[in-house]
């Protein structure tokens, strides 16, 4: 009977520009790991297509304790209000290995 | 200005990828594509400008580079004000677009050359540099007059969290700068170009085939898939109105005719020369410029620059701009 | 502290030549956001690769109100009787900006 | 029908792309390279078709789209009374199978030009303009025989709900009639032979290098890829059945029959022409039509359709099928 | 009205190098369906670019029925303690064609 | 050893490559351009070598194999037992490290061959086969030390369930042997060297502005792209250790002198060849090997090896190590 442990995943879309700068909070915040899909889409700043080095949008999945999701949605949330277009949804998950996302900064 | 121009292989291929998208096809090239043919494209004109570089006269190279830099840090300032002179747009709006106009755009460049070769007009290979060294002053350009325009608008609103935001902005802004003068295009054409200058002639004259020989076709490739996404932006016109869509057509003119009159007159060019400074001037980026305003300029909305750079202004340049130009230099130069 | 407000993410795995076909659906009903990834796969219908241009997987992904779901699940139900394969699943999400998806129609 | 045909590079590496899946070995082609190399292919041929086209015979050009056409047409509905005859596939699947088939292969067609190449055999231009035609009527005709398909079934189980599917059904076919028209391989390959056409003879030298000498390499690698596509299709072999299985040979060899003697007896080719018209009836589409069958007959089993025309009968027409209807069009012509 | 079914996504980041070994796995447990997602990420093992025949990391997503998690479960965290680098998690989704999910080995 | 060599535009777009990583330029490649190109630069290498084989001496070719095989076994081992000595990392480890020094790049072999020819320097066929049979069995040894080392360390811990786990790794054990030697490379290299072999002239020649004008421009996009790569790495030489980062420049040295030796006096070849030999000694797999340890000793970390072969290895050898072992070979044969 493998036991399965509760986390959130945070997940992020945005234009590819914003990697960088998205993977810096997370590390800010001691957050290590994390997985990027390119996607395309379309919102309220329209069509992004998919074309890598032109415009393409990313979604940035991180598994996270839920003690760190409030602290980097604040941050998230100055990013916002700066005009940055994210769009951000957090989904609740199950995990066998809890130590992997639970451990502090580095 | 003839019209055979218009049956440059290269332009009909730009067209072919415009219908496409106009019939609803369903075609649709890799989205990685367009990025390698790009990278390709800009190697290859970096080695062969480097090659011819080398020979190049200094002080020539030197005043095209200042030059370079006075059309990439004033473009911008007289797009800005033409913008907020229209009232059409917030100030914010009008610093990521007019960004846009200090830069350059490589493919339109490079249909000028091939329009050019086509004629048998010979020109300088010194606009090649300028095209190097205009990519990102109007990047830093754009952050300065957003900078501004954010004051105004605090100003204006009664300027609540300014403090703290500049603190950031300090450290921002630095790492933008970094980011403008390591962009990726900068990178391979400037690197392409010095290792066309000090490679070895043995070394080069094994690379021709690739860089020389089948040039043309990449070139065609690249402008039926950028047809297609011009194509996709043409559409949004209505949305940015027929005065911003007015600007996408009115801001080529006038940088065309500086670039043509500093090409000619400053620089002393031939008319092919002269020809490719006034697409310099005339030319948006589409490449370089949207990314970094999207980073810098997160306010601004990503469809008027887009849809201006490369939906309207893009298209223009390489129908009806090149030989516009072409006819101006000549005027100028006789 | 960042508000978290209940939505629901809407996921159709499919084969990418019905893209246009999903994303009209969407636009009927009022809905104008949505993100897409490429995919390759396996299921009933044979295994699928992601040769873009020859047999290609994508995932729509699509953040609704609750209110939503229901008419766009009849408009698929009925895609899927007429023999379309759609793998479709639903996930309760949070996000910190809801305005962002209860905009109706523009 | 020397055996020697095989020993083409292309033949070669479309067998070395088979092999490397059979021995299981981990080799894959990233996802975007067949679509480039296509796009590519496509270009290139299209530009020297086009080129060659300019100073055809119009008349010739006509009867062969009316041909083609007619070839289009005909021989879906040949494929779907074979199959609803063999009892083991029900309609829609039958519908969506023969579409292929009235369809063209064009990394077939290519194959051949290399066979013929190689053998030094001279060709007509005209079959590449039949290639451009063919790629959509079929599955127009793949539309209709769905139709009737879906009437006769709704008929047999009491028809509940066809009114209100009829009522969509009409939008969608006139959408699915546009498709079928605005195909992405027509658009390429018809735009490049106007391109090839109209453009400046100098502005064509400037493309021979890309779309002339590298082409053959092109397609070796074009081949290879499709080699493992077809590979991974071979092993469903099974679950088709060994009666479709050999309606995947059957049919080339039906349609090959035809087209040939289309090409020599009513078209006046010589032995390459015809065989090459024998190609076009041959071969069976992979590319344009499965999507579209997925949109339009999604009832039908993609995997019948895939097995069939990629799996079977592409390198059935590629390895043994070429030299047969090379063989075929010297008995006619002769 | 559309009625729907709780099921299960097991969510699978891994390097891609270990695709063939995790379908193998899923259809010795018979599951036949599954859909893969390239991606590039960040973790304990360093940093995996998306870049093909190199070095990328993959997503691979299975709706599976309640019923067959913990044998898979298991089987995974076997595959874990052998070193392997998988990062799992599992969502809770709701779909509307469940006989899909929960037939049993073909 | 002139430094003229480093001059070579191969070698300059590699340094290019890692500079615009050092500035931190946002320069990216697409993700699956390095995997086509590698396709084509292996494709192309294979046709070229192949054809000459077809002429080549079946004694010395049995020879380089036998070589190329002893070789891909000592090496690891060589590597194995040094890595233990150091003590700096686990047998596991070790064994994934090692596996990588078995094999080759081919990147680094390409290198050497623009280096030599930019010094017209000739060089005999064999090695070509040697880097193909080189690939595989460095893994087979790495399993093999992999599995002597679990041993070690379960007999050490005790060893609780190794009994469980040998029955399942026997079946593994099977199926990584066939991975290793139906590797994608592999069957691109040896099945493009047999196509080059038994294919007809004439098609061969129709390949030759594909494989040959073109090779040395890509090869330069390859390095450019791979430049971008190493340096990636480059920045966690901290991570992995003054000591390990040691290896990464001592092992190819030891490999490099055992290759050149094999070479030039084992086999007999000329400098040229012997320098082949030599680089493929030197070189370490970043392609083939990582995804094979990945699967066949999950327990070691991939950091280590990704940042010895690829971010030490593939750099040092390219810019210092190849003038070197050609240094090396002259003496030798002198
Ligand atoms: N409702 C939505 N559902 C899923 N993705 C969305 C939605 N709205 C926006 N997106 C994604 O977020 C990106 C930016 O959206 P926006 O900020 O609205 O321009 C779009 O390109 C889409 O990829
Ligand atoms: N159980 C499953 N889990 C995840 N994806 C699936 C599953 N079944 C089907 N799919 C995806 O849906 C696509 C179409 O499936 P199907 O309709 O079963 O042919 C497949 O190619 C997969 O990408
Ligand atoms: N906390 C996390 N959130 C999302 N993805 C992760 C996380 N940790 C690891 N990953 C993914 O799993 C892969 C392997 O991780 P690891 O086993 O930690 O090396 C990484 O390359 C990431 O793509
Ligand atoms: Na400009
Ligand atoms: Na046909
Ligand atoms: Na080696």
């Amino acid at each position: 009977m493998v036991s399965l442990y509760s986390e959130k995943m945070l997940n992020i879309i945005s234009n590819d520009s914003l990697e960088e700068k998205l993977v810096c909070m997370f590390k800010k915040y001691g957050v290590n790991g994390y997985t990027v899909v390119q996607a395309r889409g379309e919102g309220s700043s329209g069509q992004v297509s998919d074309m890598s080095g032109f415009d393409a949008n990313i979604v940035v999945k991180v598994i996270l304790p839920e003690s760190k999701i409030q602290v980097i949605l604040e941050s998230i949330e100055r990013k916002i209000k700066k005009g940055y277009h994210l769009t951000v949804y957090i989904t609740d998950i199950k995990v066998i290995t809890p130590e992997k996302f639970e451990k502090t900064a580095s | 200005m003839s019209l055979s121009s218009l049956l440059l292989p290269a332009v009909l291929f730009f067209a072919l990828g415009v219908i496409a998208k106009l019939i609803k096809s369903d075609l649709r090239f890799p989205p990685d594509l367009a990025k390698v043919l790009s990278i390709y494209l800009l190697m290859a004109i970096g080695l062969h400008g480097g090659y011819e570089l080398a020979k190049a006269d200094i002080m020539i190279a030197f005043q095209s580079i200042i030059w370079a830099l006075i059309l990439g840090f004033t473009l911008p300032i007289v797009g800005y004000l033409g913008l907020v002179a229209t009232r059409k747009v917030n100030p914010l709006d009008a610093a990521a677009i007019s960004a846009h106009y200090g830069s350059v755009s490589a493919g339109t460049f490079l249909t000028a050359i091939a329009y050019l070769d086509n004629l048998s007009i010979q020109y300088e290979t010194y606009p090649l540099i300028m095209l190097a060294v205009m990519e990102s002053p109007a990047i830093v350009v754009g952050l300065i007059l957003a900078a501004k325009a954010r004051h105004t608008v605090a100003a204006r609103n009664g300027a609540t969290n300014t403090a703290s935001k500049n603190s950031n902005e300090q450290g921002d802004f630095k790492e933008m700068l970094r980011d403008a003068f390591t962009n990726g295009s900068v990178v391979i054409l400037i690197g392409s170009m010095i290792i066309g200058a000090i490679a070895q002639p043995s070394g080069m004259e094994k690379l021709k085939p690739f860089i020389d020989d089948i040039f043309m076709g990449v070139l065609c490739l690249f402008l039926f898939d950028m047809g297609m996404v011009a194509a996709r932006r043409i559409g949004d016109f209505k949305k940015v109105g027929v005065m911003l869509a007015a600007f996408g057509v009115v801001m080529p003119l006038v940088g065309g005719v500086i670039g043509v009159y500093v090409g000619a007159s400053m620089l002393d060019f031939s008319v092919g020369g002269a020809t490719l400074v006034g697409v310099l001037g005339a030319s948006a980026s589409y490449i370089a410029v949207p990314p970094a305003m999207r980073l810098a300029i997160p306010e601004a909305n990503p469809s008027f620059y887009l849809t201006l750079s490369l939906g309207i202004t893009f298209p223009f340049n390489v129908i009806v701009g090149i030989p516009l130009y072409h006819s101006m230099a000549q005027a100028i130069v006789a």
